[in-house]
């Protein structure tokens, strides 16, 4: 019997595709090993406990600071994702119009501009703002995180529709369905896997926010990523990797319940 | 009752200090972390950001005054004020104590692994020109005004020198130093004992913090001229818990309360007879207790004036260019 | 409602794209339970028409009519008009009773009430079987008549139908033909049907109206459009002809006789707005010429070419003295050959009224 | 009654408002709080510098601008391009460049192996993909130091399996960077890729192998051409957050060589001088949109809208 | 390589897609310069079998040989066989020029001879004046010609076709039908053809494979298939044919008398390995059938039930005592009509050889 002989094959790619899948996740399994670490310090391996993740527990700025960054990434990102599937909308699907790539531009704008720009830049507005009005809350983190995440979630939206069939909607309003009632039944079920891509894209980005956070945040806004650059100077505790332990294992959880639940619909 | 907002350097506030105060006086207080001063100072600039308290390094001291960002709470009326030790009291930056007080001071020297370098560790030349068995292993703290004035020093100048002739040499000698340095972190305390790094320029609290898991590390004293300096706690012209502020500015005089700071960052403090409230390790430490040959040779950092800062700057991003 | 104003009266309508005019004045009157074919080259603007008897589009000039009301300001769900895409168009995460209960969903009908609905239409389908399947684990065959059912369902007015067909496979295509007409026939709705096909056309169709270029060149019964095509263009279109130039010689009546420029003179019939006289040109069907021996009257002769058998027929493609090719179909006999091999001298014999005179 | 053409103007109207109905929130959110406070940014470019940061109000100055081409000789007064800048800028290229490269290189056949698996695998690998990146940026930096690092996993790994017989230094070096800010911008990446990848119709490649070509070859003739939109946008997507990247150079190059994004972010803290920060991220941005726009052009002349 | 072997052999290739079985024990012998058709339904084996021969895939078991060479080991690019795919795959990202000339670079033949090579091929698909066109700019009938201009590029020695012509419009696919045949012919060039329509296969091949979930029915001539095919599948499968049921009675020769359950007795040809007695299919085509008055001597009798006219014939529906259908089919006449109404009672006459009983 011959060797198959395919196309799909490329010489090295599946060697190069498994590295990077195991590069991808040496450093995760460092980092969930070392939580469980009974020595001090991050390098090096004294044993096995929960100690650290009784220590996070117990400090609570660590678990004030994650649950902050747990309140700004989903609002930010939802905010993002619902403004980004409308302006995905208004942009694809018609015949290109004048002002349209203009949009596109404008809407990708935040990604071609250095964070610690826009940081500095925010400081600056939003320090006048918080002066003249008093507020000093969380309004402020959202509604920058909310911007940058846009284009983040504008992204697989966009792509998503941009090949998705235009007729699918025309038969729905062929059979009486007004356009709310097309969105609603056609388009966004269909649009679903580009929406949940987008939102989980803003969602992460947003986590990882700490410059323009660092900037912006006033008192006791800390958000996990600020706390740790706070750490920078000194050493990275074994906390840290035990709560991004949790946290990793959460968002496992997370996303194979999407997947899951994505896979039973189609 | 009531609230309390100190804006401090991150890893910097020890939770039992707050914990105590917290108790004392029945004040919630949040803690939110800066990472340089210049941040920390932009920040407070621009306002309406609800910090009352705020740590910003002897440095900085004058412009903030200078700035009218912070509020005259007069500790040198307080209660507690008769702890602090005489030689923190007419500072240059605050003479007489008017605003602030004293947080935490330290010096910047060396760190070097014995295991690796034999000889004299009491000098800059460890990474301003380091022997060739620290060459590739040393890493340098990258703050502009610690490696300048330590270089400066080192090149016979003084603290914020103008002088073209000693910045030329202090320029050269930093470009040709730079290559032989593996890298310019602050470097976190596994870096060393991992064995990352077997020298470099470091903070002298961080130094002890080092040798405490590796004794193979020495802090050593540049004979040349080293650079101390110390973080104070000042209270914002903006502070909505003005009050509260205060209270915790003499709250920290109190020597019980500043051995707390101390034992959690692991530098000294400035206020007499806390040392009996320190741990054993840190009573005799050579980082905290500078020995007597080396009182000498330190020089407390002023604020540069910005024309200096200016040539340092250029200086120093055209070394890391 | 006028009770007998046509179902659909599309009254000089264009539709630009831009620069470019997709339809081109168009007028044309689709009679209640007609059967009713667009017919024509792809990019002729069939599609185009459609969509704007829908009201996924608007025109650029024109009024469209339906029950002789303007229905110019209606978008797409006020029509009560519904449409078999050519894709299908099949909801993808909807049931196959979902898409065709879908139209009913939003008509708001009750629920029980849509339920037996969908139920008749899966019955006329034939499809009871896989109501609960998802679109896309149906044949294509199986796909189409979902559509059908689909846009069924809400008892519209007027199904327009784009190349329903044009997927499938022949023999499927065939069956398919069959169970249009027959749902057309059953229903009494009025079917606006778009193909490039002219046997598809020519067989399911009360009218055709064949369109080119924007326009509709002819519109009449599959037999009219056959045998008395207006124009070369629907001449050429529909079915195949063999062309001969030829100049009118004298007429009488509605024929007349023209002189061929292969040589010869044939009868001929003429168009109602015959020329009187002058060079013309002259068609005729393949299979109305017959072969005949070389040595027998004949309206021309030639050599024959090509054999090209067909199963159900043979074409026999002869060389004329002037180069030019004539093709006549011959049905085929069990078992039988021709017992001609190309070269062979032959004559063609005209049956009666075969040779038209296009109008041109 | 409104005349046919009056109706399709109405429509076009109506579609028109609609458009600007669902663009404007995002457009307003990207407006308000990314582009509009830009424009303190132009205006402090224009400004004297602050003595301790931040700048003096309403004194303009064009000192910002002009220190970020010239510089005054350190220690003389000669003016001359400044060459600080340009190797800070060219290295910063340098480096995204050869980020985006290196993302290139692994994500690509990375991509291409999670598009040739089974349809229901695909997910799945996918998945795995994403997971890292739900880890905060910082964690995963720190978490890949404690890999790289000489006694870290790596180099145990290569100890153990005796592939190296000393440590192989990779923290602090320019081979750190250049992983360390593919694994963080793998992504974004792997993902435009695999979307083009996973539609792309292989049937493209069997006509080139039925017409002599090897796959090898078949990749160069074929897929990459066809696939070149997305490698591109992939390419985008990583080289311009690497230009102005931050956190992750100064974590594992060591912070020994400034990047642009340290450069400008040392003008606003150390060096305080605000005005040639704002100038400077006001030239990359210009740099940016500049590539971009030509890259557009170039794209749409050559062919515009290829397979993929 | 032996020269009088065939241009590929298939034998006993089974080819399974995890449980399920796409070829099934194919065997077949193609001949050198031969036009050969795979015409059989959807999902019957047809690509799959090309896609073996050309390299794509692999038999699961069974071998394949070209010339008499054994080419499992054979990577596609190895082979000197080329392929026109479905959706001819034309490169969008090269020009017409560059697509033609890709196989002959890929075979590094020197740039000059390569030039001239694709002027040859531009010259036979008549492509000249699009030389520098992107493909994408192309009709429908372009893309195919540019299509098998780069498959005859490398000239192969065997050109497989696999639904070339399915995506044209009727019109095109006539067309195009007539160029490709004249290519062949031109080149001698062994083809490999495969389509689902079993006119254009009866047009156009030498011989014609039949197939049917995985295997090939029956190998032979357009006409042997038509005229006698084997089974019931195939009768039925290459054009339309009216089963009769009936019980043969006495056998001479190559023929007997048949009778049937609807009535009356005929006399049907045998296939040649015939039951000698008991119950048996005959077949009729329609176009073997003649109408009568229902006076006249008929082999079957029955009610009219639906005219379907064609163009060039039309199909007479006719019911019969037992309630099944029989179809005729009928070469029309210039403006003739019927005479004949639905509800007609008319008579059936079998042409002589008309019917013949089936293998089953
Ligand atoms: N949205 C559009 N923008 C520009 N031109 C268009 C548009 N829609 C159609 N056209 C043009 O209008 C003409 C008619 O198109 P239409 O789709 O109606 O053709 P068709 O007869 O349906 O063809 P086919 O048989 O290929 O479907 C074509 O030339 C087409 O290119
Ligand atoms: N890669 C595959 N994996 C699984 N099954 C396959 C695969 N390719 C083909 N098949 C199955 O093998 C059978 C034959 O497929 P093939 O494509 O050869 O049919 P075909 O005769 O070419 O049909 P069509 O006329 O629709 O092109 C079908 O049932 C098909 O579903
Ligand atoms: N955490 C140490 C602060 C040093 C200030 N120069
Ligand atoms: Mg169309
Ligand atoms: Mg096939």
């Amino acid at each position: 019997m011959a060797r198959s002989h395919s196309v799909r094959h490329q010489r090295g790619f599946t060697f190069i595709a498994l590295t990077c899948f195991f590069l991808l996740y040496l450093p995760m399994a460092t980092m969930v090993v070392f939580a469980f670490n009974a020595g001090t310090t991050v390098g090096q391996l004294d044993g096995l406990s929960l100690r650290w993740f009784r220590a996070a527990w117990e400090n609570d700025r660590i678990i004030d600071a994650l649950l902050r960054s747990l309140t700004i990434a989903p609002i930010a990102a939802v905010i993002a994702t619902a403004v980004a599937t409308m302006a995905a909308l208004a942009t694809t699907r018609t015949a290109p119009y004048r002002g349209m790539s203009l949009k596109v531009a404008f809407i990708n704008q935040p990604l071609m501009v250095p964070e610690i720009v826009t940081a500095v830049a925010l400081l600056v507005v939003f320090a006048r703002i918080k002066v003249w009005t008093g507020y000093t809350g969380l309004g402020y983190l959202i509604a920058a995180h909310t911007a940058f995440c846009v284009p983040f979630a504008f992204l697989p939206i966009r792509a998503r529709l941009e090949t998705m069939d235009l007729t699918l909607e025309r038969a729905a309003a062929d059979l009486y369905a007004r356009p709310w009632a097309t969105f609603r039944h056609i388009t966004l079920p269909l649009l679903w896997p580009g929406i949940l891509a987008g939102f989980m894209l803003a969602f992460v980005v947003s986590l990882d926010d700490v410059v323009i956070t660092e900037f912006i945040k006033s008192a006791g806004q800390e958000t996990l990523p600020t706390y740790m650059l706070g750490q920078l100077r000194r050493s990275v505790t074994p906390e840290m990797n035990a709560i991004s332990t949790v946290f990793l294992g959460v968002s496992i959880a997370v996303v194979s319940l999407f997947f899951l639940l994505s896979r039973k619909k189609t | 009752e009531g609230e309390l907002n100190i804006f401090n350097w991150g890893e910097y506030t020890s939770p039992e200090l707050i914990k105590k105060f917290e108790e004392t006086y029945d004040v919630k207080v949040t803690i939110t972390d800066f990472d340089s001063n210049d941040t920390a100072l932009a920040k407070a600039r621009q306002g309406g950001n609800n910090f009352d308290i705020v740590v910003p390094s002897a440095t900085f001291v004058q412009i903030w005054i200078n700035e009218g960002l912070l509020l005259e709470t007069r500790p040198d009326q307080m209660e507690n004020f008769k702890n602090v030790d005489p030689r923190w009291i007419d500072v240059e930056f605050d003479p007489g104590r008017r605003y602030t007080v004293p947080w935490q001071w330290g010096t910047t020297g060396v760190i070097v692994d014995t295991d690796i370098y034999k000889g004299d560790p009491n000098t800059s030349s460890i990474f301003l020109d380091p022997p060739p068995e620290l060459v590739g292993k040393v890493n340098v703290v990258p703050e502009m005004g610690d490696v300048m004035t330590m270089a400066v020093l080192a090149e016979g100048g003084k603290v914020c020198t103008d002088d073209m002739e000693v910045l030329k040499r202090v320029h050269a000698k930093l470009v040709a130093a730079k290559p032989k340095w593996v890298a310019m972190d602050y470097g976190s305390i596994e870096k060393y004992t991992g064995g990352d790094y077997a020298a470099g320029l470091a903070w002298s609290g961080a130094a002890m913090r080092i040798r405490l898991e590796a004794p193979r590390f020495v802090y050593g004293y540049p004979k040349e001229g080293y650079p101390i300096w110390m973080d104070n706690v000042a209270v914002l012209k903006s502070a909505p818990n003005a009050e509260n502020a205060k209270l915790f500015q003499n709250f920290i005089m109190d020597p019980e309360n500043a051995a707390l700071i101390s034992s959690y960052a692991r530098y000294a403090n400035g206020i007499k007879g806390s040392e009996a409230f320190m741990p054993e390790d840190m009573r005799d430490a050579p980082e905290i207790v500078v020995p007597e040959e080396f009182v000498a040779l330190g020089d407390f950092s002023p604020a540069c004036p910005p024309e200096v800062n200016d040539l340092y700057t250029r200086i120093w991003t055209d070394v890391l260019k | 409602m006028a009770p007998d104003s046509p179902a659909i009266e599309v009254m000089d309508v264009a539709k630009a794209f831009g620069e470019a005019r997709a339809l081109d004045g168009v007028s044309v009157a689709i009679r209640e339970n007609e059967f009713f074919t667009l017919l024509g080259p792809s990019g002729c603007g069939k599609t185009t028409l459609l969509r704007l008897i829908a009201g996924f589009d608007f025109p650029t000039t024109g009024e469209i009519r339906l029950h002789g009301q303007d229905i110019a300001g209606q978008p797409p769900f006020a029509r009560p008009v519904n449409t078999v895409f050519q894709s299908y168009a099949l909801f993808p995460h909807m049931t196959v009773e979902q898409n065709i209960g879908f139209g009913l969903k939003m008509l708001g009908k009750p629920r029980a009430q849509a339920a037996e609905r969908v139920n008749q239409m899966l019955a006329l389908v034939r499809m009871e079987s896989f109501r609960t399947r998802r679109t896309s684990q149906l044949s294509g065959g199986q796909q189409q008549r979902v559509a059908l059912a689909r846009a069924l369902a809400p008892a519209p007015r007027v199904l327009l139908l784009d190349e329903p067909l044009s997927a499938l496979d022949y023999k499927l295509r065939k069956e398919m033909q069959g169970e249009l007409k027959r749902l057309q026939t059953e229903t009494g709705i009025t079917f606006i049907f778009v193909t490039h096909d002219q046997e598809e056309a020519l067989t399911m169709s009360d009218r055709i109206a064949v369109m080119s270029g924007g326009r509709i060149l002819q519109v009449g019964s599959p037999r009219d459009i056959y045998d008395h095509p207006r124009t070369r263009f629907v001449a050429d279109f529909i079915g195949e002809v063999n062309f001969l130039a030829g100049t009118l010689v004298t007429t009488y009546g509605t024929a007349g006789r023209v002189r061929l420029a292969v040589g010869g003179e044939v009868q001929a019939g003429l168009p109602d707005t015959a020329p009187p006289s002058g060079p013309v040109t002259v068609i005729v069907r393949p299979e109305h010429a017959e072969l005949r021996a070389p040595d027998q009257p004949a309206d021309l002769r030639g050599t024959l070419d090509q054999v090209v058998y067909f199963g159900t027929d043979t074409h026999l493609h002869v060389r004329l003295s002037d180069g030019s090719e004539f093709v006549l179909r011959q049905q085929n006999s069990p078992g039988g050959d021709l017992g001609l091999a190309p070269g062979a001298g032959v004559g063609i014999a005209f049956k009666p009224g075969a040779a038209r005179v296009l109008k041109d | 009654m409104p005349t046919a053409a009056e109706i399709a103007t109405l429509e076009s109207r109506r579609a028109t408002r609609m458009r600007w109905w669902l663009s404007t929130p995002a457009l307003a959110v990207v407006f308000l709080f990314a582009v509009a406070p830009l424009a303190v940014i132009v205006l402090y470019s224009f400004m004297e510098k602050g003595d301790y940061g931040d700048v003096k109000y309403w004194q303009f100055s064009l000192d910002g601008w002009f220190s970020v081409f010239f510089e005054r000789g350190l220690f003389d007064d000669s003016i001359g391009i400044a060459q600080a800048h340009v190797s800070i800028l060219w290295r910063s290229v340098k480096l995204a460049a050869i980020t985006t490269l290196v993302t290139l290189l692994i994500g690509f056949p990375t991509a291409w192996f999670i598009a040739t698996r089974p349809e229901r695998q695909r997910d799945f690998w996918l998945f795995l993909i994403t997971i890292p990146f739900w880890t905060n940026l910082l964690i995963r930096t720190f978490a890949i130091q404690e890999v790289f690092r000489n006694e870290g996993v790596l180099n145990s790994l290569l100890l153990w399996t005796g592939l190296i017989d000393k440590p192989f230094q990779i923290m602090f070096t320019d081979l750190g960077i250049f992983l360390g800010m593919a694994y963080v911008y793998l992504p974004l990446m792997v993902l435009p890729v695999y979307a083009s990848l996973e539609k792309f119709d292989f049937r493209f490649a069997e006509a080139a192998s039925d017409l002599y070509a090897t796959n090898s070859r078949t990749l160069c003739h074929i897929i990459l051409p066809m696939t070149r939109p997305a490698i591109i946008a992939g390419c985008i997507l990583v080289f311009i957050p690497a230009l102005g990247a931050y956190v992750t150079p100064r974590l594992l190059g060591g912070g020994k060589n400034l990047m642009l994004g340290n450069l400008i972010e040392l003008q606003f803290g150390q060096a305080r001088n605000w005005p040639l920060g704002a100038a400077l991220s006001l030239t990359l941005t210009a740099a940016v949109m500049l590539a971009l726009l030509v890259y557009v052009r170039v794209a749409a002349k050559s062919g515009g809208r290829a397979h993929g």
